[in-house]
């Protein structure tokens, strides 16, 4: 079964054609990689499927919806969450209050005005902020400014706020981008945990082969805003158009 | 058909004066991210160097005539002016006759210093801060530049004529085919539509052809990186502020003949100013200067009899009602960029 | 009842407590000495200063914890102020009727004003408010002169209906009353007890402690909204709005509930105004007024629970107290100095007094921002963290206001 | 400022405890005051109110001088000003009834809801027993509306709106200043004996109260001085740059511009038609001409040259040759160094009548004050004999038409009067329709 379907999917910039009748499906409990070399088009893809890009043509079915023309939050309220390249997150906020909002989301919906509770009070939504902090090992840091965290804590909160709403899908944006080599390990850690414990679907767009190589359960290379191949890892590897697209030789 | 030509030059005339003030804001918004609330008092302050200047040229010794008597009955003290004494008759008095374009050459380094000293003594202390202490500062900066301004000159308006040269009016329709007295335009607001028009394009070249003007059009567009290649931006933006100062001083002294100088005219024309500026678009210099006139056409139109008997009180809510019809139909003014003051 | 913790109940007493006995607080000085000068607890200071209080309470609540600057919140005070007045030509004197109508009329301009304006973010969101604002000004100042009397101001007449109340017979103009004269005698909003202890005097008036009850619960209601997860969302917006978006949240809902409260504020501010003062002038919706209030809140403290208060009793203890300090005045504090030294005393301070005060308003905004980052509350927090510090060697005190930090300017 | 014990309006109940009582029951007692701030010392303050910031704070400067001047000459200091030359001789040089004068300033800032602040705390904070002062009609009315719900007197100062003593008098407010009414009346035989009968006139009038009472005045008398309207067109008072509205003025076939504006308007509506050349042309056959029906001496001086041949009203002018003029100029001038403006004449005499009308009734309670100025006829105030009616607290006095001069002799040598427009000419029924609706309801004492 798939949890995400693309059909026929472009996107123009102008001349410049982003997205070129992309067509992917990622199955429902499967850890999906995205990569291609820099301009093939995977940050675009990414962008059309939360509703910040509107393509031009093809249709974007999540879990029997249509995510075209729905706004960021109605995505996210079908269960479609996102890792940025650089972390989002509430800066000026605790890192308790981070990951209590998608809490709040998740239990009130897109809006609802509750302002005659007292959020000290909302023992559920704080039992589960916590818990998820334990899952990433930031309890101790809940009540700091969100804003003063290392980088890889930042990454680490931004992945529990998506986590918390317990996501159908989640979609990683270079969820290692600019870590050191151990941040990274930890972080494939984390993931491979998570990936143990919930039954979610992933995508993930990565530049670091190790990264993909240790978390995809397939994979689909991009170049020129179109798919060229889609597979098992271990087939991947040494794939003939793949090196070609990495290596250029294809005239471009 | 008159009458449109006629509110076309009104709409010009006004919309070069909002251009002017618009275009300094937006150097010091684009190139500081500073919402600058004292914009509106540099422009006063040059105005005032008009009014300081005709004051300096007519410094006078008294001398009493006693065939005439003062209101007290005592013999008249009459005033001499020593430019007069001293250069002559003719010479003399043209200075005084001619300070308002003499007090553009004395306003440029005048402002120039000024918005140096702001900008290095208190500006520059902001620029990490939030908006809402710029906005309180600088505000609070305003206040106290019109107060010592109101101590010195009082708050009644002060006249700063013209060169008599440029007194009187130009009858356009005479020379345009249409019945005399038709579209008839002062000389001296055609001296300011060209002047603005100078001073606009001046700017417009010194950034686009210097290469001062493209690190400072880098630095807008992308502080940091330019940062990064090691060019010392923080000077030029200390630059650009005092050219921005400069281009609102000689704003000021050139409005001033227009009408006569007070210590709120910048209040008046601060609120106006940020509509521009925004309508324009956000750090958009071609965005400000557009913006300026076409508020000041729409504005001289909805003055127009013909238009304020279908619509009573329109020239009272024009201007803002085309801003938020902009604001709404185009998310960034007309020319802005995205990401610019948005957050 | 109270759920609240344990600080905030603090807050909350102290706040009571201040409002309370601000009639002996602020007259500190015997009367008849040179220092009296700068007593301010006289009526109508008292009732400004609360006035203006919740006016900043509620505009705090918008800009505070979303971060959207609106300069158009006059519009709202001036809506406020119309809607009682109305309420008092037509219907009764009693304040009630005008306050509660002032109140949902503001709240519905504040809607419609707020769902237009609330497209925009930034600078864009001010400028648009700032439009509605100057635009609601102008109208009424020369256009809608039959629903708001223009220049001169919509005044209470005797020719007035007042349905409820029956006319006037002796010639003289009713006043504003909080419970009907016919039945109890001592609420008319201008009523004052007077206490005179030795040299003191002290004003109790009806009008002022009515307002205070007000302050006291729309300063509560704002503490519950801050501690509420409706202010946490709206903090979130000042701090991420993307991110917001992306956590499933639908932020314009958010925006535009804290716009139309604190809308409401200044609507019930505006009414407050007419309450104590039947009069409501259209210069009230000038966007000097909407930037005054702006002044107040960032003076104070954007985003913290006392600073708009504050900064609203400051400003207006400035414009009234300092305004009135004229040379006749400095000559009799100084009357102790020799003549010569007496007038130089007298020139010296002469320019930032009097017709001078907002110089010296001007002033003050530039020291509190230089010397003061965040505002009086932040600012003395930050003073007193440094003391701390100094003294004791440890870290500042824990950051209770949750004042969100100051965001990166615009450049970035 | 020392002062008297405060009563006030509204006053239920007042308690003393010498001393320290402090565990003493508080004991309340009826005040005993008759009305709003009785004073009961040996002094009496007033309320100086006046713009001290803002565009008319020249305007206030010169009121705040004449009302010190006033102040001292009531408290027999200084050459005694007109208090000489008054026609009435209850002012004994003692003060008033024998208390001393004392004052407390304020600023309007020309805005109503600051100039009531500034009113009330004159009122609540220093006891205040008449307040007095203002330069624009919307602060007048508004402060006006407050004294009579206070229970003090207001002598209004600088304002020309019909509605001041119109449709928004009150029983508490008197105006000495003439208004738009007397100044159309006033100016329209002048206009037509120096233009001619047959004249066509455009208006601009500033979009508000006043503007348009002033507007319809003119209107009414022109038109019955056979000359016909072109157009009215009002301009929002924000405008600063009035060439949209000048420039088809030449066009419309109308020779002669009305600037129904006031202050900064004025200044800038003049300035802009003067720079436009109106006055160089000619039109139907006649010279082009400009009349500004307010002057402001002080304003003018703004527009500088530009006034130079234009007709318009004012309430005084200080080459004036009465002896109450002579008396007034020679006591401002000595001590300020530059001859009074209107406001500082209207100011300097509304207190002195307030004064006067204080020790004529043998009290200050404003009910007595108030019937001692009805219908009170004076002279030697620099207008010649004037009557304050008491049907609607109005002064009426001849009316000054006025010319900028062409040569003036000093900064201050603006103006020369053309014309005195004896007061038969100015004078209106009280229910005249520019005057009628509001009454003036009961005389509040407070209290």
């Amino acid at each position: 079964m798939s949890m995400l379907e693309i059909k026929n999917v472009s996107k123009h910039f102008g001349g410049l054609k982003a997205l070129d009748n992309v067509n992917l499906s990622i199955r429902a409990g499967t850890v999906h990689a995205i990569i291609g070399p820099n301009g093939a088009g995977k940050s675009t893809l990414l962008n059309c499927l939360v509703g910040k890009l509107i393509p031009d043509t093809g249709s974007v079915m999540f879990d029997g919806n249509s995510l075209l023309g729905i706004k960021p939050h109605e995505i996210n309220q079908l269960g479609v969450s996102r890792v940025f390249q650089t972390p989002e997150i509430f800066a000026d906020l605790t890192v308790l209050e981070n990951v209590m909002i998608p809490c709040f989301a998740r239990r009130d919906g897109a809006f609802r005005l509750h302002a005659f509770e007292t959020t000290e009070r909302e023992g559920g939504i704080i039992e589960k902020a916590e818990q998820i902090l334990i899952d990433v090992t930031m309890q101790d840091k809940r009540h700091m400014h969100a804003g003063s965290l290392s980088r890889g804590d930042k990454r680490r909160l931004e992945m529990a706020m998506c986590l918390v709403q317990d996501p159908k899908l989640l979609l990683l944006d270079e969820p290692t981008a600019g870590m050191a080599r151990a941040d990274t390990n930890n972080t494939i850690a984390l993931l491979k945990d998570i990936k143990a414990k919930r039954d979610i679907t992933m995508a993930i767009i990565e530049h670091d082969m190790h990264v993909v190589f240790s978390l995809a359960e397939r994979i689909t290379v991009m170049a020129q805003g179109t798919p060229i191949v889609e597979d098992a890892p271990e087939n991947i590897k040494g794939h003939p158009k793949v090196q070609e697209a990495y290596l250029g030789t294809q005239a471009a | 058909m008159d009458a449109i030509i006629l509110q076309v030059l009104n709409g010009l005339d006004k919309g070069s004066a909002y251009a002017l003030i618009a275009l300094g804001l937006t150097l010091i918004f684009g190139t500081l991210g500073v919402v600058n609330f004292a914009h509106g008092a540099i422009f006063m302050i040059g105005a005032f160097v008009a009014v300081t200047l005709n004051r300096l040229l007519s410094l006078s010794y008294v001398t009493l005539d006693p065939s005439q008597k003062n209101f007290l009955g005592q013999p008249l003290e009459v005033k001499n002016a020593y430019v007069v004494s001293w250069f002559g008759d003719s010479f003399g008095n043209g200075l005084i006759n001619w300070s308002v374009p003499i007090a553009i050459v004395v306003s440029i380094p005048v402002m120039l210093a000024l918005g140096f000293a702001m900008e290095r003594g208190l500006i520059k202390h902001f620029y990490h801060r939030p908006h809402a202490d710029q906005i309180l500062v600088t505000f609070g900066l305003a206040i106290v530049l019109q107060e010592i301004i109101k101590a010195f000159y009082g708050a009644n308006p002060i006249p700063a004529p013209a060169p008599e040269a440029f007194r009187g009016s130009f009858d356009f329709g005479v020379w345009l085919g249409f019945r005399p007295n038709a579209i008839i335009y002062p000389y001296w607001r055609m001296v300011y539509f060209l002047f603005s028009g100078i001073v606009i394009s001046g700017v417009f070249a010194f950034l686009r052809f210097t290469t001062f003007g493209m690190v400072v059009r880098a630095g807008m567009a992308d502080r940091e990186t330019v940062g990064l290649l090691g060019i010392n931006i923080d000077r030029r933006f200390t630059i650009m502020f005092g050219i921005a100062a400069a281009v609102a001083g000689v704003a000021g002294v050139m409005y001033a003949p227009i009408n006569s100088p007070n210590y709120h005219m910048g209040m008046d024309f601060l609120v106006l100013s940020f509509v521009v500026v925004v309508v324009g678009g956000m750090g958009s210099l071609p965005g400000a200067v557009l913006a300026g006139f076409l508020l000041g056409i729409v504005e001289s139109f909805a003055s127009m009899n013909e238009i304020k008997s279908i619509i009573p009180g329109i020239d009272q809510i024009i201007i803002y009602l085309i801003a938020i019809l902009i604001l709404l139909t185009r998310p960034r003014g007309l020319m802005g960029r995205a990401g610019v003051m948005e957050d | 009842m109270m759920k609240i913790n344990l600080n905030d109940k603090i807050l909350m007493l102290i706040v009571t407590v201040v409002v309370l006995l601000a009639p002996f607080i602020l007259q500190p000085f015997a009367e008849g000495t040179a220092l009296a000068q700068f007593n301010a607890g006289y009526p109508d200071l008292l009732q400004r200063i609360v006035i203006f209080g919740i006016f900043a309470i509620g505009f705090n609540i918008l800009f505070g914890l979303t971060g959207y600057l609106s300069f158009g919140h006059a519009a709202f005070l001036g809506v406020g102020s119309y809607s009682a007045v109305w309420m008092f030509k037509l219907l009764s004197m009693n304040v009630i009727p005008g306050i509660l109508l002032a109140i949902v009329t503001s709240g519905l301009f504040a809607l419609l004003i707020g769902w237009i304006s609330l497209r925009r973010s930034g600078i864009y969101f001010s400028i648009l408010t700032l439009a509605f604002a100057q635009m609601s000004y102008n109208l009424a100042y020369s256009v809608l002169t039959q629903f708001t009397n223009g220049e001169t101001g919509l005044q209470i007449r005797l020719s007035d209906p007042r349905v409820l109340d029956g006319a006037a017979t002796n010639g003289t103009l009713p006043s504003t009353n909080i419970l009907p004269p016919s039945l109890v005698n001592g609420f008319e909003m201008r009523d004052t007890y007077q206490l005179h202890l030795g040299n003191w005097l002290f004003q109790f008036n009806t009008g002022y402690y009515v307002t205070a009850v007000i302050l006291i619960l729309a300063f509560y209601l704002s503490l519950r909204i801050f501690r509420s997860p409706f202010g946490l969302m709206l903090r979130a917006v000042k701090t991420n709005q993307t991110r917001l978006n992306y956590t499933g949240i639908n932020t314009r809902p958010y925006t535009l509930a804290a716009f139309v409260i604190s809308g409401m504020y200044a609507g019930l501010a505006g009414g407050l105004l007419a309450a104590m003062d039947p009069l409501a002038g259209a210069e009230r919706m000038q966007w000097t007024v909407g930037g005054e209030v702006v002044l107040m809140t960032i003076l104070g403290g954007a985003g913290t629970l006392i600073g708009p208060v504050l900064g609203a009793g400051f400003i207006k203890y400035f414009e009234n107290i300092f305004s009135k300090i004229n040379d006749t005045v400095l000559h009799h504090w100084f009357s102790f100095l020799p003549d010569g030294l007496q007038n130089f005393a007298v020139d010296l301070i002469h320019p930032f007094v009097g017709k001078g005060w907002q110089l010296t308003l001007g002033l003050i905004f530039m020291a509190v921002v230089i010397f003061l980052p965040g505002g009086l509350v932040e600012g003395s927090q930050k003073l007193a963290g440094l003391f701390r510090r100094r003294t004791k060697k440890t870290g500042g005190g824990p950051d209770e206001q949750h004042h969100p930090k100051t965001t990166p300017h615009v450049a970035e | 400022m020392s002062k008297s014990i405060l009563t006030r309006r509204g006053l239920l109940k007042t308690g003393a405890i010498a001393g320290a009582g402090l565990a003493m029951p508080l004991v309340f007692s009826k005040g005993a005051a008759a009305y709003t701030n009785e004073p009961k010392g040996g002094s009496v303050t007033l309320g100086f109110n006046v713009p001290q910031s803002g565009p008319y704070a020249d305007e206030g400067g010169d009121e705040l001088r004449a009302y010190k001047l006033a102040v001292e000459h009531l408290n027999g200091g200084g050459d005694g000003g007109m208090l000489n030359t008054f026609s009435s001789k209850a002012l004994k040089g003692n003060g008033i009834l024998g208390k001393k004068v004392q004052f407390v300033t304020g600023d309007t800032q020309t805005k109503s809801d600051a100039a009531r602040a500034s009113a009330k705390s004159m009122i609540e904070k220093d006891g205040a027993i008449m307040i007095t002062g203002g330069s624009s009609s919307g602060v007048a009315i508004a402060t006006q509306g407050l004294c009579q719900d206070a229970g003090v007197i207001f002598m209004a100062g600088l304002t020309h709106s019909n509605d001041t003593t119109g449709k928004d008098k009150k029983a508490n407010g008197f105006r000495h200043f003439f208004n738009a009414y007397m100044s159309a009346a006033a100016l329209g035989p002048v206009l037509s004996s120096a233009y001619g009968k047959d004249r066509k006139f455009y208006m601009l009038t500033a979009d508000y109260t006043w503007g348009w009472t002033q507007a319809a005045s003119m209107k009414a008398f022109l038109e019955h001085e056979g000359w016909t309207m072109v157009k009215d067109v009002r301009t929002p008072l924000a405008t600063t740059d009035f060439s949209s509205y000048i420039a088809p003025v030449l066009n419309s076939g109308a020779d002669v511009l009305i600037l129904n504006h006031y202050g900064g308007n004025m200044v800038n509506s003049l300035t802009n038609a003067v720079n436009f050349g109106l006055r160089d042309k000619t039109v139907n056959g006649k010279n082009f001409e400009i009349v500004v029906p307010l002057y402001s001496r002080l304003m003018a001086k703004g527009a500088g040259a530009n006034v130079k041949g234009i007709l318009g009203s004012t309430n005084w002018h200080w080459s004036l040759q009465d002896a109450g003029t002579k008396a007034f100029v020679k006591s401002f001038g000595t001590k300020y160094g530059f001859p009074p403006s209107q406001a500082a004449h209207t100011v300097y005499c509304q207190t002195l009548l307030y004064a006067d009308a204080c020790e004529r009734a043998g009290t200050f309670n404003p009910c007595g004050v108030g019937e001692a100025l009805q219908g009170f006829q004076f002279d030697g105030l620099g207008n010649g004999p004037v009557l304050y009616r008491a049907a609607d607290h109005q002064c009426f006095k001849d009316v000054l038409v006025v010319r900028g001069k062409e040569n003036p002799s000093s900064e201050f040598d603006l103006l020369e009067v053309v014309q005195k427009t004896p007061v038969d000419k100015v004078t209106y029924k009280p229910d005249n329709p520019f005057f009628k609706g509001g009454a003036l309801g009961q005389c509040n004492p407070g209290a």
